[in-house]
């Protein structure tokens, strides 16, 4: 029997291949040049992820290593999420290790790396390469949580990260073998032909118990509530630029490979696991809220906002309808424009060490800073989604996707949940605006590469906040 | 002359914007004095011309309307400011000028060498247009507005000597007053709009169209409704009995403010009022009970309490709220041309006594101010004897006395007569008229004591003031004694153009004018009456010389009780008040009238506002909303410790959720 | 005769066996070996699953399973070291500097 | 296509740019403002010659905005009879409102200065919308200026009083957007256009929830009684200058809100829910005068009294007849001004004994004469007395309120009169008259003639409403006709067309035209 040689055709992971080169490129560099100053390898980082924003094929459909991988727009949209996510934050980075004093080289790389897993997971179709991608990711994320070495609150986040995040992958293998064993097969386009053919599949417990165990594996991923709860301790312990990353860019990927996979793979189970995400949106979005009411680190309340963003992205998700989708890919396009932005600001305010966390750490920083407080308040107010801001735009589009299917009550419980938000945020705002200031905030020293960070974040929030057209189409467009 | 009627409202209004916004500069008290008294005494030159005018016309086309402009149109509502002349608004508007003339000439003279000169007399021509306004009105909006301009101008006027605090609170005791009567005016007027229009679809509130429409409306069932509510107006604005404390404290103005405003004109409105509306009024015999029982019960009661006051101007302010208690009676029973009569003629008696008190009071402040004592210079006790010290003022004070009495010969016996007579005969009210009758008769000795009493306490006997004091005592300047000697002269002449027909008879047939002149207006009213009125009223001659004999009769006894107990021996009171010192003491306070109301409204409502804000707005409502955000940040402390910081919590934490989803789905 | 059950029931007792290890024991190391069980327990399913369906895709997958596990294992000792470093001990009880 | 009103609506957004790039001279930002604010009311008086005295809607501007996905927005604007005049008063009382800041605000003048531009911008923006969805994002801009400027401008605890109206705005706000989102899907596709979603027929019991959702809304904004609690928190918290535009224009749009949303998109509803509003209007009219009379602060008399106030005007909107409607629309551009007035006054006494308690005041008319005369001005017009403007709103309130089925409600309403009298005249007497005893008011300065300047407009335009109101009302006369025959007809189209077509066919063609002017069902 003669070897079917398989179709790889490498235009379908032209991004990953330029970003693979470049990231080890860079690992060789790191070792021959000598010298403290990293800031040349951010440059070439940024120069690689440009290249590959360039290498995005778009419009086109190719599926690649039979059936593996499938480029589509969807993938793309994702893809452009990732460069955009990594490329902010080695943007928003130098300056912080720099001042933290653990100045490796390997940072960039790893992050470079980071992406190419999350464009895995954007582009699988099948489930060995969302394992994969998700694997690439997520050992990448251990080793940056625990990036400061000298800092023990970032060696716990690793730590923490590291147990828990192999201890949820446990459990997604466990589903995918089930799944496989189910239906024969691990390309999710067959999982549903299968599913839809024999009605003996469909009501077989084990596809079920493979998708709820699947369904955990990403909720962990995305921080969905029951499996939240190491989302705050990650986030605060880790260095702030790797915080910025983790909160954006995994996050995206987590949805991604989530939405494909259930919604290609699992089309019959459908009421199933749409009742099972209402349930998780709900938990979600009020745990993430309610407790983010209480916190005083700034980093923490972020994570807990974090944990509630993800809630309000599920929601569109429950709705898996056009609106919904779209919503979803719209929100975490502009979700990373606002986090980031506002962990940019965190590290510009924070001294080494991170001491002055706290939000009272704030008072008076709008007197002092009027231009960065004002930043920071237009993050925040998007984060909240007020109007002229994107994040209105984008939780408009999820509600209104919930309200279109129907799910007029989980509309009204985000609806109540982000008025419930709203408290947190503009308790940053009134430290910022309302208290007088204890301190000079003399230390705050604005490099011209934060700057760059921040106004693309703001052009970010606020551009597709008042003309969302062209983003919002690209969004409809590129439905799996 | 007709055309320019919107004259006589406009020049007051020139005269107040003149003085209100530039006396402060002008500063010259003549100056300021003559723009404001020439101002009122223009539209009474415009009023006689209109009267002549008027007189010229035959009887039956005397109304003329002139709309000035479109001030309200709303969907199927229109009110235009427009002005209507009738004889009975040419009469009114004869009364507000004339003796609005004569008072502001006076105060020429009684405010002078006060600090707020051009501001008093701004507030009294803004008050003479607002009256102007009400009495001219040809549709009940336009009467609306002068309705609450008066109240807003008594307000300032009463508040004058804002320094006082006693004068703010009457100043604003009086405002809420009138507002409690114009709500009264609004229900009425809105029941009357309503109805008139969903039912018989008029759309109007014009007085001619409501006159023309008036057959449509019912006898009683909403008109009662609408009248009553409208009455409750009039007890607001001319101080009858639920609502009449207000007057006796506004006497805390200066003595012109209430010559003209608590004596002829603003408490008039109400009368004016229910006459222009006659029509409506007649058409439910329970309000016209209503209003003659008020009437007649308001004539005792403030005539009872008016014989204990000590305070000169107060005895006035009562034996005000009892005149008006008998043209209310008048009202009631259908006489409304005597009600009008005796409003005018009370204008001019009870003008001149307000007038001649203020210029004893002036006389007093002048020399106890010379003896630097500090007794009340209203307080008849500490008078007594100015007859020969004032000698012009006595003898025009004696004459409106007399007038006020009801002594034959002068204005007062014959319109207060006919209102007896009318309330004794009127068809109306059938065996409640024998009781009225009584009652006005009883008032009336009350009259008769207590405005005698005063002249006797002020004029009469050994001179208790000051002996320092004494010699400077002297009669008031001639600025002041003018508007005396005319309004003296006018209470004793007044009488005679409505002469009652009895007497006409004897003097060869004069009729009596007066009722000639306003037949047109109340005719339609009359006709009206007579639908229901009991067949037979008994009109025999005899008796109603019999009844008029015992008025006069009532007066003389009146007039000696107070001679004896006051001139003869003046211990008598003293007995009289240590027998029946329980009797005394009540009558003293007012029958603790203000005090009940505070009791009854004024505190319930601060303790209720107090309470609402307190308990309800502070507790309840932000407790309810701070009480949400409470829960939710006890809810926030507590979840936030379920992050222990264990990874193994955590993990068993994910567990328990994989194993809650597969089980909740598997076994379901 | 042994069926595909019983491979089953044997990769689910591994993998409770596994999951409870996490829960229970104290020390990092411990727990990365247990959380490494329930992989095994996954491979153990997948080779039983593609010997029952008949085709290949199971074992493939234990493959790219068994490497990221090592992968894992690398990174994992990596920053158990750093934390000992720091703390001399690696006892789970002791990582709650971050709390509430 | 002419584009004066997006130039109204922007000019405030070019000043804030303006101001943007200028250097920290306080005086300079002010002159600026001053200018832009003035530039725009200038621009907004050529509305009022241009408008023609017709029913539908005028100076339409309907560009593409957003179309992606099932969502079609337009950038869709205009104005008719009802929202002319409420444009007018923003534009009107602006320029007031940021004379009145100059000694009142040292410190970052600035950022303020942009603060109230960019409120401008969002109240403008939200009485000329005509797109559903254009409407809330400008009803929501203007939370967040009015939230900075009561917070970091503000009084002892802004903090509070700043976040609980900011929430409380909010939530009932978000309950609206899902509400939207409901009819726009039940109208299936187009624009968030407000004309298209009055044609649709809605079935009864969908009308409910939604017309809850949006009465809610409004309810906390205009505020109603239950939900009143956060106006006098925000009023004496907030600067001068801040609570003059949150009385004189931001209250108004909650009633703005009831006329153009909630009444015309849900007629069977507005119909059910009457005598409800009616008595929280009544409840709020009498609590709100009672409760005022007792309090210690002037500036929270005046906020109470504004509840009151816009109780009356819900009873007038509710009156759903001509009379009822065209008071309900004065009395808020009455309230605009005397209210607004009596806020600036309260800020002349705040600046110059830095206190707002009623016991540190007395006898100030000897000191302050013409403060007093125009204080008492204020007063009267706030109180209604005819000859002012308060009293034209009012009268026609009532009567229209009698004429409709809300007879009883009117009548206690009509003793808001009293109670208003009541707590104004006392608070003035307390203030005003009595003895000059406590020394520090011995000596304080009557008004300066900035002050004079900023008053001399609204004194001005109290007595002109009051004495010739009628180009107001001719002006809002039809598009008042055209609402109220629009809400009969789909109430009566419910009642008689049996249900052939499914609720989304709106009324059947032909249907008789009701003779306009006679208010037909339930007045018989």
């Amino acid at each position: 029997m003669e070897l079917a040689l398989p179709q790889l055709n490498f235009m379908a992971i032209m991004p990953e291949t330029v970003l693979s080169v470049v990231a080890m490129a860079l690992l060789l560099i790191n070792v021959l040049v000598k010298g403290e100053e990293k800031a040349y390898l951010g440059y070439l980082s940024l120069a690689g992820l440009v290249g590959a924003l360039f290498s995005i094929p778009w419009g086109a459909k190719i599926s690649g290593f039979s059936d593996m991988v499938l480029q589509d727009n969807f993938s793309a949209f994702f893809t452009v999420i990732f460069i955009l996510c990594a490329g902010l934050t080695i943007l928003i980075s130098d300056g912080y290790f720099k001042k933290e004093g653990c100045n490796h080289g390997e940072l960039y790389p790893l992050i470079l790396f980071a992406t190419v897993g999350m464009m895995f997971m954007a582009k699988a179709t099948d489930l060995m390469t969302v394992f994969l991608g998700l694997e690439v990711l997520s050992v990448a994320l251990y080793i940056l949580a625990g990036f400061n070495r000298a800092n023990t609150k970032s060696n716990e986040a690793g730590l923490k990260y590291f147990l828990l995040g192999a201890f949820s992958t446990g459990f997604l293998l466990y589903g995918m073998a089930l799944i496989y064993g189910a239906t024969g097969s691990t390309k999710i386009v067959k999982i549903a032909a299968m599913a839809a053919q024999s009605s003996a599949v469909m009501n077989n417990p084990m596809f079920l118990a493979g998708m709820l165990l699947m369904a955990t594996g990403f909720s962990f991923k995305i921080a969905a509530a029951p499996f939240h709860m190491w989302t705050p301790d990650v986030y605060e312990g880790a260095p702030t630029p790797i915080t910025a990353f983790m909160s954006a860019g995994p996050k995206a990927a987590g949805f991604a490979a989530f939405v494909r996979v259930f919604v290609i793979a699992f089309p019959t189970l459908m009421p199933q696991w749409s009742e099972l995400l209402w349930i998780l949106a709900v938990l979600t979005m009020t745990t993430g809220n309610i407790i983010a009411l209480s916190q005083d680190n700034i980093k923490r309340m972020l994570a807990y906002s974090s944990i509630a963003h993800a809630g309000y992205a599920l929601v569109g998700f429950t709705a898996h309808n056009a609106s919904g989708v779209s919503g979803i890919m719209f929100y975490l396009l502009t979700y990373t424009f606002m986090n980031i932005g506002a962990f940019a600001i965190i590290i510009l305010v924070g001294k080494k060490g991170e001491p002055n966390n706290n939000v009272q750490d704030y008072a008076g920083f709008g007197v002092k800073h009027p231009v960065l407080a004002l930043c920071m308040s237009i993050f925040l107010f998007s984060l909240a989604g007020i109007p002229p801001t994107a994040g209105f735009i984008g939780k408009f589009y999820l509600f209104a996707g919930a309200v279109q299917e129907g799910y007029i009550w989980l509309a009204i419980i985000g609806v109540l949940n982000s008025a419930a938000s709203v408290y947190y945020y503009l308790r940053v705002m009134v430290f910022m605006y309302m208290k007088s200031p204890e301190e000079e905030f003399d230390w705050v020293k604005l490099s011209p590469a934060i700057m760059l960070c921040i106004l693309i974040a703001v052009a970010g929030v606020l551009i597709p906040g008042i003309i969302p057209n062209s983003v919002l189409n690209l969004a409809t467009l590129s439905l799996p | 002359m007709f055309d320019n009627v919107w004259l006589i409202p406009l020049l007051p209004l020139i005269g107040f914007l003149v003085n209100g916004l530039f006396g402060k500069k002008i500063k010259n008290e003549a100056v300021i004095g003559g723009i404001g008294t020439l101002a009122i005494f223009g539209s009474f030159l415009v009023s006689c011309g209109i009267l002549i005018q008027m007189i010229g016309t035959s009887p039956e086309h005397r109304v003329f309307e002139k709309v000035i402009f479109p001030w309200i149109h709303s969907g199927n509502f229109k009110a235009d400011m427009a002005f209507l002349v009738d004889p009975l608004s040419v009469v009114m508007i004869m009364v507000v000028t004339g003796v609005g003339s004569l008072i502001h000439l006076y105060s020429i003279g009684y405010m002078h060498g006060e600090e707020g000169f051009y501001r008093f007399f701004a507030y009294l021509n803004l008050f003479c247009m607002s009256m102007l306004l009400l009495v001219l009105g040809n549709n009940l909006l336009v009467m609306f507005i002068g309705w609450e301009g008066v109240g807003l101008c008594s307000y300032l006027l009463i508040g004058y000597y804002f320094h006082k605090k006693s004068a703010g609170d009457a100043a604003k005791k009086a405002f809420v007053m009138n507002r409690v009567g114009d709500f009264g005016f609004l229900v009425g007027l809105f029941t009357l709009y309503w109805w008139l229009g969903s039912n018989q679809n008029i759309w109007t509130i014009n007085f001619m169209e409501l006159k023309q429409a008036s057959h449509l409306l019912p006898y009683g069932g909403v008109v009662t409704v609408a009248t009553l509510c409208f009455f409750v107006g009039a007890t607001g604005k001319s101080a009858q009995i639920p609502l009449f404390t207000w007057l006796p404290d506004a006497m805390e103005g200066p003595t012109p403010v209430s010559a003209l405003i608590h004596a002829a004109t603003m408490v008039t409105a109400g009368v004016y009022m229910i006459g222009r509306m006659s029509f409506i009024f007649i058409k439910s015999p329970d309000t016209m009970m209503v209003i003659a029982v008020v009437g007649a019960a308001t004539a005792i009661f403030a005539a009872t309490i008016g014989t204990a006051q000590n305070d000169i101007k107060r005895v006035l302010a009562y034996s005000t709220v009892s005149q008006l208690g008998f043209m209310f009676l008048a009202m009631g029973t259908g006489a409304f041309a005597a009600g009008i009569f005796h409003l005018m003629t009370h204008a001019f008696f009870k003008a001149c006594l307000f007038l001649g008190s203020g210029s004893v009071i002036h006389a007093m402040h002048y020399a106890l101010h010379h003896a630097h004592s500090h007794d009340d210079a209203q307080d008849m006790r500490n008078m007594g004897g100015l007859r020969k010290a004032m000698p012009i003022t006595f003898i025009t004070f004696l004459v409106s006395t007399i007038a006020i009495a009801g002594i034959p010969g002068f204005s007062g016996f014959f319109s207060k007569d006919e209102i007896l007579w009318q309330a004794f005969s009127n068809p109306y009210h059938g065996g409640l008229n024998m009781i009225l009758w009584g009652i006005g008769a009883v008032a009336a000795c009350f009259t008769a004591f207590y405005m005698f009493r005063l002249v006797f306490m002020t004029f009469y006997g050994d001179c208790r003031i000051q002996p320092k004091a004494k010699s400077h005592l002297h009669e008031s300047p001639l600025v002041i004694t003018i508007p005396l000697m005319v309004l003296g002269f006018l209470a004793a002449v007044g009488g005679y153009i409505g002469l009652p027909k009895l007497i006409g008879e004897l003097f060869g047939g004069i009729p009596n004018y007066f009722e000639l002149w306003l037949d047109p207006v109340f005719e339609l009213a009359q006709e009206y009456g007579h639908t229901y009125a009991q067949v037979g009223g008994h009109h025999n001659v005899a008796l109603e010389w019999g009844l008029m004999g015992g008025s006069v009769v009532i007066a003389l006894v009146g007039i000696t009780i107070a001679f004896t107990m006051y001139i003869k021996n003046t211990e008598l009171p003293g007995k009289f008040t240590s027998t029946f010192p329980a009797l005394h003491r009540a009558v003293y306070n007012k029958w603790y009238i203000d005090e009940l109301y505070d009791f009854l409204f004024v505190n319930p409502c601060k303790a209720f506002g107090n309470f609402l804000w307190k308990g309800f707005d502070v507790l309840v409502v932000d407790g309810i909303v701070n009480g949400v955000a409470a829960v939710v940040k006890g809810w926030s402390g507590a979840f936030r410790y379920t992050a222990t910081g264990y990874v193994h919590n955590y993990a068993f934490v994910m567990a328990a959720g994989t194993m809650a989803i597969l089980g909740y789905y598997i076994f379901r | 005769m042994i069926t595909l059950h019983h491979y089953l029931i044997l990769s689910g007792i591994l993998f409770s066996i596994g999951a409870l290890g996490v829960l229970i024991r104290r020390n990092a190391i411990v727990i990365f070996m247990c959380v490494e069980l329930m992989l095994n327990a996954v491979n153990l399913t997948f080779i039983a699953f593609s010997r029952y369906l008949g085709n290949i895709d199971g074992q493939i997958f234990v493959f790219f399973v068994m490497t990221v596990a090592a992968a894992e294992a690398a990174v994992g000792l990596a920053l158990m070291i750093a934390f000992y470093k720091n703390r001399e001990s690696i006892d789970v009880e002791d990582m709650n500097i971050m709390k509430l | 296509m002419d584009f004066s009103l997006s130039l109204i609506t922007f000019i405030p957004l070019a000043g804030v740019l303006l101001l943007l790039v200028m250097p920290r001279n306080n005086a300079m930002l002010r002159g600026t403002a001053l200018c832009v604010s003035l530039v725009g009311f200038i621009a907004s008086i050529s509305l009022i010659c241009e408008f023609k005295p017709i029913a539908d809607y005028q100076f339409v501007e309907n560009l593409p905005w957003i179309a992606a996905g099932s969502f079609q927005m337009n950038y869709h604007v205009g104005i008719d009879g009802i929202s002319l005049w409420l444009v007018i008063l923003t534009t009107f009382i602006m320029p007031i409102a940021i004379l009145s800041t100059w000694t009142a605000v040292e410190e970052r003048v600035k950022e303020y200065m942009i603060c109230l531009l960019l409120l401008e911008v969002g109240m403008l923006g939200a009485f000329v919308s005509l797109d559903l969805f254009l409407f809330y994002i400008f009803w929501e801009l203007m939370l967040i200026p009015m939230y900075f400027i009561i917070g970091i401008w503000g009084g002892k605890n802004r903090v509070y009083a700043a976040v609980k109206f900011f929430i409380y705005t909010m939530v009932g706000s978000l309950l609206m957007l899902i509400a939207i989102m409901y009819i726009y899907f039940k109208a299936g596709a187009g624009d968030f256009d407000i004309t298209r979603f009055y044609s649709i027929g809605l079935d009864p019991a969908s009308q409910t929830w939604l017309f809850l959702a949006f009465a809610l809304a409004f309810a906390i904004k205009v505020p109603m009684f239950p939900l009143h609690t956060w106006l006098p928190d925000a009023h004496t918290e907030a600067p001068t200058a801040g609570s003059v535009i949150l009385a004189a224009v931001l209250l108004k749009m909650g009633t703005y809100g009831f006329v153009r949303f909630a009444m015309p998109l849900f007629p069977d509803a507005t119909a059910r829910f009457t005598p409800l509003i009616a008595t929280l209007a009544v409840i709020g009219i009498v609590y709100a005068s009672l409760v005022a009379m007792v309090q210690e602060d002037v500036k929270k008399l005046v906020a109470y009294s504004s509840v009151a106030h816009l109780g009356f005007v819900m009873i007038g909107l509710f009156a759903l007849n001509q009379q009822g409607i065209a008071g309900g629309m004065l009395q808020m551009i009455n309230h605009g001004i005397s209210t607004g007035a009596l806020f600036l006054i309260v800020g002349f006494i705040y600046e110059r004994r830095h206190t707002r308690l009623i016991t540190d005041f007395g006898g100030l008319s000897k000191q302050m004469p013409i403060f007093a005369t125009i204080f008492m001005i204020v007063t009267f017009s706030s109180i209604g007395l005819p000859g002012t403007n308060g009293f034209v709103g009012e009268f026609l309130v009532l009567l229209g309120g009698f004429e409709s089925g809300l007879r009883t409600w009117t009548i206690i309403a009509s003793s808001g009169v009293i109670l208003s009298a009541v707590y104004m005249l006392w608070m003035f007497q307390r203030v005003m008259f009595g003895e000059l005893t406590n020394p520090k008011n011995q000596v304080l300065k009557d008004l300066n003639a900035r002050e004079i300047v900023i008053m001399a407009p609204l004194i001005v335009m109290i007595f002109v409403m009051g004495i010739y109101p009628t180009p107001f009302i001719d002006k809002m006369n039809p598009s008042i006709d055209r609402l109220i025959v629009q809400m009969k007809q789909k109430q009566v189209a419910h009642v008689v067309a049996p249900v052939t077509a499914p609720g989304r066919a709106g009324i059947p063609a032909g249907y008789p035209e009701l003779p306009s002017g006679h208010p037909a069902g339930e007045a018989k």
